[in-house]
């Protein structure tokens, strides 16, 4: 146990906030405002701290923090931060900081909001900390309930169709999830749900590995949106509320690819290598497919939607290449495509309450009446097409390098997937932000300063990882290196 | 037919075989009630057959027959209040009529 | 001393849009003031840098910094490198000075120009800072020592392009024509992308010192060259609008003029060129490379001058006509000497500038851009302007004293000795240039004024930022000319073609537009066969149209039906909904009647009875 | 032999009775006739050498289970007059089906398994039962009492009068 268990104050800040806010009567709405932004304020200091105290140097695991809990089954409350979820601790701080600061604004029930977000958020940051399969679970399915309240009540087009739909299939996901995890437990010589101990001391036969490895794939892959199963992801941003589609985009997608890369991956390299080409072909059909669909959407919040299925492509295509450039190129593309689509989801959820609509015909000459705002949306655009000097060129540029390395084809038809999203970019932009002043929203009115600190957060990220990348890859590389047996 | 432990066995099969025609069979809830009383005393007689044929303590068939008959009589008493009840409400005794309770 | 002096060039930009961009909304006004000082600091400088480097004494300089650490050999075995990363810097040598000087001065000429031709603009701030962001873009791209960067900046450029491009954003014309440009550059830029990652795996670092045809040439196998050079050069076709990639630079006139001037003639479309220069031995590696570059060039020249020959429009005219200047350039690298191409490049640069800022003279003064109602409006009256407009289209048609003769000869020379059909396709070029120039020059000289528009009275300071970049430009174009020739050898037959080129080019135009308006009912009456065609821009518009709408769109239109129908609809709801029909299916059993649950379980008592009698033979 | 045939007669009397007290149409008749079928049964009680038990079915089951029974068709009488509609072949001819195989099904167990042999020596007296009773079952014997004091209640409650009725 480190002195401070840094950890566990991450996970225990948010939960502190919620049970404060609970306790607060339901008048005091600015109080419960401010009592969350001071949760997730003390998150996001502290992943800071974590980040900077996190020793670049050392491949293993460090804060290790260990509770024995139930010995006989080896379930115990273990955390611990490596490579790989280091930069998401952050991901999830930053995104549920701005997510409070945007959701400012909401007035219908706003002690259920925040507590549902700051319950939504401490489910999340404990998957992403946890090295005890069985915690990884219980957070997962607490992070995914608070979901289903946050976009039945306070969602928008067909809510309750879209809520369930999103919660079936997150717990399909966690069902096929579970099942490989109990499978794992069951072998004889395993009988725990430690990940370390499971990874010393167990080796997987390989055509165990085989099936196990799909079984544990599909159901993260449910999660991060792989292509067949990537329906519930537009459907569910476009109903959800601003704050809750930051969260759900920015980071719960992430947790499937995390959990590939924790668990599948590092329990069974060999398995993943046998279907590392089914996984490559499928992560094309998303970039490629997530992209062309989009051209076609009216809806601003549905061409996000599938730009996130097409970036999420690029995430699962950089873990199929199973190299190092390709992983650190999917954890670079998971952090800086998290921080872009929150960013997206603030620009129009903000577009939305103003003008009421989010089709991009019915808005125009956005950029005349309220320039701040189009900025902000067009930064997002430009760093969703992989414009340089923002992050998600870099991912890009590694898992591309990483794909035409080892699947040539696969690598140079993703490249087309830049262009198509260049083009519904570039059109969505146009037909919302440029052109003439429609008169149906002539009272929106441009961000105010509360509004405009959470996005210019999101942009300075942006930015500043897009230029300085090797700071990003020096908390990962050497994880990686370990995770491929390096 | 001589008095071996298979023709009491018989018998009340028959018996009960007749208790479940009619407790399908009528519409009527009195005669269902009746051939559940036919049915019982078929379960009491295979009781005491075979105290009778292959029971060392010939008391414990008895006994069960004793807690068979009082049990009859609770439930005879419950279910003709029953049946007075729905008598009252549907002025029929009809099984077919109490169909509200359905999905 | 160098470094700080590379880091001003390239900061200044960056900070002028940063400053102007933080300028609250009350101090907006002073926004061209910051522009022009900074875009000056970054003049200067880079003058500086030339007198100290005059000969190239001290030359290459270069200092670089590991930007982003990619991988080991674990992931690539045969990469001769043990660890390589991308790396991020300065590299300063004869070629990168002449264009850092030429980007700047230009830069700074366009600004001062630019407050004379947008002082009215209520948006002038934005204009500037995104001035000044295009010049940071631009001299990070000349000053890059590795591909990489050039391509960080190239897409940097591309997208103030698509900013200055589409600055009235208001017309919906500009709008998608800024979002043409980006789109195409993109679509461009995908090969030159491929091709970086191409080099960087197979060849293991980007530099362009360490980028020898002789190296290359050891490690990659001729095939692999020459798709490499050819996909670099699919990049530069983008950038520098070459054939099938040149759709978006007449549309792009629909920006500012001095963007134009400035983006569209001589910084941003040169940059193509520049890397031709710059990674010559990537090119030069595989001979086939070579003969793409110079076929495509050639073809590029052709249509840019025909085209060029039908335009009203003052603006469209000049950039079809850089488009075939391009093609020119890119021709000479084809033909094996960049640095004829280069060469020509810089004079271009400045006299086309000229023509662009005089353009916009005319076009401020009388608000339309078709050179027969400038030719009405009494656009001779304005003496400076046709001056210089006179002076462009001398040195851009190639009279010997002016620049675009010395640069011209050059590469007509290059490519006579390469081979003689694009030689002659060359001259058919320099001909249709001399026509056009005589062309627009004619009519807007010697057209009958109808309804004259008096100039209205300017400010001093407004005079000032007018006349004197013209002036300017039009020194520095014969400065670089004079200066810039890398050996000049008298070549007496080669006077001898271009003036009789000239003389030809110039006398057809002279016949048929000595009288403006009566050439204007010539030209409206019957139009022949190959004007039709020429009208429609070779069908290319179209092919692009059909492209994205028929084929692009509609795959994607099924795509989504797809999605909705099939994913969505079949797999999601149909099995929700097939659930549920089997509920209700269930739900029939709860029928209320008595009986029939009774029924139901003796059914299953008769089915155990059955069952055990099956299973168990009457074991005791 | 003499005993056999009685006991012959016996068991045709009680299925008779059975077979009555289920297919007559009149629920009057029904009721009669499974007094009839009890009367059988408690004559076989004693074949079974239980005498106490045929007394107490006589008692018990006739006297006021039976009698219960007669009381309610009393009750709800004008039900006899309405002649009840036709009969619903459908499920008279399923449950016929079913009870059959039920039947045949027992039937078969009994041909096919291998009975012990009999031992009917043993106390059947009435003393050995009210030992029995007392001694090792007498939580059921208590917990019978319990079930009838409740359905006592129950019913009381069911079948009250004045607008109670739940």
């Amino acid at each position: 146990m480190s002195p401070f268990p840094i950890l566990s104050a991450i996970l225990l800040c948010p939960v502190a906030g919620l049970i404060l806010v609970l306790l607060t009567p339901r008048k005091f709405e600015t109080a419960i405002k401010f009592l969350s932004l001071l949760a997730a304020s003390g998150t996001l200091v502290l992943s800071i701290i974590l980040c900077k105290i996190f020793n670049t140097a050392d491949p293993g695991f460090q804060f290790v923090e260990h509770l024995e809990w139930i010995k006989s089954y080896g379930i115990h409350y273990s955390n611990a931060v490596d490579g790989l979820n280091v930069s998401l601790i952050l991901l999830t701080a930053i995104v549920i900081f701005c997510g409070i600061l945007v959701s400012w604004r909401v007035t219908y029930r706003v002690k259920d909001f925040f507590a549902n977000m700051l319950f939504l958020v401490s489910g999340v940051f404990g998957v992403f900390m946890t090295t005890n399969l069985f915690f990884f679970f219980l957070f997962y399915e607490i992070a995914v309930i608070p979901m289903y309240l946050l976009i039945v009540i306070w969602g928008s087009t067909n809510k309750q169709y879209a809520a369930m739909k999103l919660t079936l299939y997150l717990l399909l996901g966690s069902a096929l999830m579970f099942a490989g995890f109990l499978y794992m437990y069951s072998l004889p010589e395993a009988r725990t749900f430690d990940l370390l101990t499971l990874k010393q001391n167990v080796h997987f036969s390989p055509p165990i590995q085989n099936i196990l490895f799909l079984g544990l794939f599909l159901g993260f892959g449910v999660l991060a949106a792989c292509f067949p199963f990537h329906v519930w992801s537009p459907d569910g941003h476009v109903a959800a509320p601003t704050a809750a589609s930051m969260l759900h985009a920015g980071v719960l997608m992430k947790l499937g690819a995390y959990g590939i890369l924790r668990v599948a991956v590092t329990l069974l390299p060999e398995g993943a290598r046998h279907w590392a080409g089914l996984i490559a072909v499928l992560s094309l059909c998303n970039i490629v497919y997530g992209a062309l669909v989009a051209t076609q959407q009216k809806d601003l919040k549905y061409i996000i939607g599938y730009s996130s299925v097409s970036h999420m492509g690029i995430v699962l295509l950089g873990i199929a290449t199973m190299t190092t450039v390709g992983f650190n190129g999917a954890l670079f593309q998971m952090f800086a495509h998290g921080i872009m689509t929150a960013l997206f989801f603030a620009c129009v959820g903000f577009i939305y309450d103003g003008c009421h609509t989010r089709m991009a015909d019915e808005l125009g000459g956005l950029s005349k009446q309220a320039p701040m705002i189009s900025t902000f949306f067009i930064l997002a655009g430009l760093c969703g097409l992989g414009l340089p000097g923002m992050g998600s060129f870099v991912a890009e540029l590694l898992v591309t390098i990483a794909a035409v390395g080892t699947y040539p084809m696969i690598g140079i038809t993703s490249i087309t997937a830049l262009l198509i999203t260049a083009f519904y970019v570039l059109t969505a932009v146009q037909k919302a932000f440029y052109g003439p002043v429609n008169p149906h929203h002539a009272d929106f009115k441009d961000l105010d300063w509360l509004q405009f600190v959470p996005r210019a957060v999101l942009v300075g990220c942006l930015i500043f990882f897009g230029i300085f990348p090797s700071v990003f890859l020096n908390w990962v590389s050497l994880s990686t290196k370990i995770l491929l047996g390096g | 037919m001589s008095q071996s432990l298979q023709s009491y066995l018989v018998i009340s099969s028959a018996l009960f075989a007749i208790g479940v025609f009619g407790l399908l069979g009528r519409r009527n809830l009195v005669a269902v009630l009746i051939s559940l009383e036919l049915i019982l005393n078929s379960a009491s007689l295979n009781f005491l057959a075979f105290n009778k044929f292959s029971l060392p303590d010939k008391s414990l068939g008895q006994v069960f027959v004793i807690f068979i008959i009082a049990l009859a009589a609770a439930e005879v008493c419950v279910a003709l209040s029953l049946i007075l009840l729905l008598y009252r409400k549907k002025d029929s005794i009809n099984v077919e009529d109490a169909k509200e309770l359905r999905g | 001393m160098d470094l700080a002096l590379l880091w001003t060039i390239q900061l200044s930009g960056l900070a002028a849009f940063l400053l102007i961009q933080l300028l609250p909304r009350s101090a907006k006004k002073i926004a061209p003031a910051i522009g022009i000082a900074l875009s000056f600091l970054a003049a200067a400088a880079s003058a500086k840098l030339l007198l100290d480097h005059a000969n190239g004494f001290g030359l290459p300089v270069q200092f670089s910094h590991p930007w982003l650490a990619v991988s080991d050999r674990a992931v690539w075995p045969n990469i001769p490198v043990e660890r390589y990363a991308l790396f991020v810097g300065f590299l300063l040598d004869p070629l990168n000075l002449t264009m850092i000087t030429l980007v700047t001065s230009i830069s700074f000429f366009v600004q001062l120009f630019s407050f004379y031709y947008m002082n009215e603009d209520r948006s002038r701030a934005r204009y500037f800072g995104f001035l000044s962001f295009f010049s940071f873009s631009m001299t990070g791209l000349v000053l890059s020592n590795n591909l990489l960067q050039t391509f960080l900046f190239w897409e940097l450029v591309g997208l103030t392009s698509y900013l200055l491009i589409g600055f009235w954003y208001e017309k919906e014309s500009a709008a998608t024509a800024a979002r043409k440009a980006f789109v195409v550059n993109r679509l461009a830029d995908l090969g030159f992308y491929l091709g970086i990652i191409l080099v960087l795996i197979l060849f293991g670092s980007l530099n362009f010192t360490d980028l020898k045809s002789q190296a290359l040439a050891q490690v990659l196998p001729p095939a692999t060259l020459t798709l490499v050079g050819v996909l670099v050069f699919l990049g530069v076709m983008g950038k520098s609008a070459q054939f099938p990639f040149h759709v978006w630079l007449p549309d792009a006139m629909e920006g500012p003029t001095p963007v134009s001037a400035l983006i569209h003639s001589a910084t941003m479309v040169a940059a193509g060129v520049f890397l031709l220069h710059r990674a010559f031995d990537l090119f030069s590696a595989s001979a086939t490379t070579l003969l793409v570059i110079l076929s495509v060039g050639c073809l590029t020249a052709l249509t840019g001058a025909a085209l060029a020959t039908i335009q009203r429009d003052m603006k469209r005219i000049l950039a079809y006509s850089t488009v075939s200047q391009l093609g020119l350039m890119t021709m000479a690298v084809g033909a094996g000497s960049s640095t004829a191409g280069f060469f020509h490049l810089s004079t271009h640069a400045y006299f086309k500038s000229l023509l662009f800022l005089t353009s916009g003279v005319f076009i401020h003064r009388f608000h339309t851009n078709d050179i027969w109602e400038i030719g009405q409006k009494g656009g001779k009256n304005d003496r400076l302007a046709i001056g210089f407009l006179a002076f462009g289209l001398l040195s851009l048609s190639g009279l010997p004293p002016l620049a675009g003769f010395f640069s011209k000869d050059l590469i007509l020379e290059a490519i006579k000795e390469k081979n003689l059909f694009f030689y002659s396709g060359a001259l058919f070029v320099s001909f249709l240039t001399a026509y056009y120039s005589f062309r627009m020059f004619l009519v807007i000289a010697r057209g009958r004024i109808r309804r004259e528009e008096r100039p209205h009275a300017e400010s001093r300071a407004l005079k000032i930022s007018r006349n004197v970049p013209l002036l300017c430009l039009a020194t520095l174009s014969l400065v670089a000319a004079f200066l810039g020739m890398p050996s000049f050898h008298f070549n007496f037959e080669m006077l001898l073609t271009t003036a009789a080129i000239l003389v030809s080019g110039g006398g057809l135009a002279i016949l048929r537009f000595r009288d403006p308006e009566a050439a204007e009912q010539k030209l409206l009456a019957g139009k022949t066969f190959m004007q039709k065609i020429l009208e429609r821009k070779f069908f290319i518009d179209d092919a692009y149209e059909f492209l994205v709408k028929k084929v692009g769109l509609a795959i994607a239109h099924a795509l989504n039906r797809f999605d909705r129908t099939v994913i969505n609809g079949l797999m999601v709801n149909e099995t929700s909904f097939s659930v549920m029909r089997l509920g209700r299916l269930a739900a029939l059993l709860q029928n209320g009647a008595l009986q029939d649950y009774l029924a139901w379980a003796m059914t299953g008592g008769v089915l155990i009875l059955f069952a055990f009698l099956h299973f168990y033979r009457g074991t005791p | 032999m003499i005993a056999d045939i009685f006991f012959m007669g016996v068991a045709l009397l009680t299925l008779l009775g059975a077979l009555l007290a289920v297919s007559l149409k009149n629920v009057f008749y029904n009721a009669l006739s499974l007094i009839l079928s009890l009367f059988g049964v408690a004559c076989l009680f004693i074949f079974l050498n239980s005498e106490f038990l045929a007394i107490i079915e006589i008692i018990l089951y006739i006297g006021a289970i039976a009698i219960a029974i007669i009381f309610a068709i009393m009750l709800s009488s004008p039900m006899i007059q309405k002649k009840e509609e036709k009969p619903d072949v459908k499920k008279i001819a399923r449950s016929f089906i079913l009870a059959a195989l039920f039947f045949w099904g027992l039937l078969q167990t009994l041909r096919r398994t291998v009975w012990p042999a009999a031992n009917p020596e043993g106390d059947y007296s009435l003393g050995a039962i009210g030992k029995s009773l007392l001694s090792n079952q007498i939580l059921p014997f208590e917990t019978v009492s319990l079930v009838l004091l409740v359905a006592i209640i129950g019913a009381l409650m069911l079948a009250e009068k004045k607008g109670t009725a739940r």
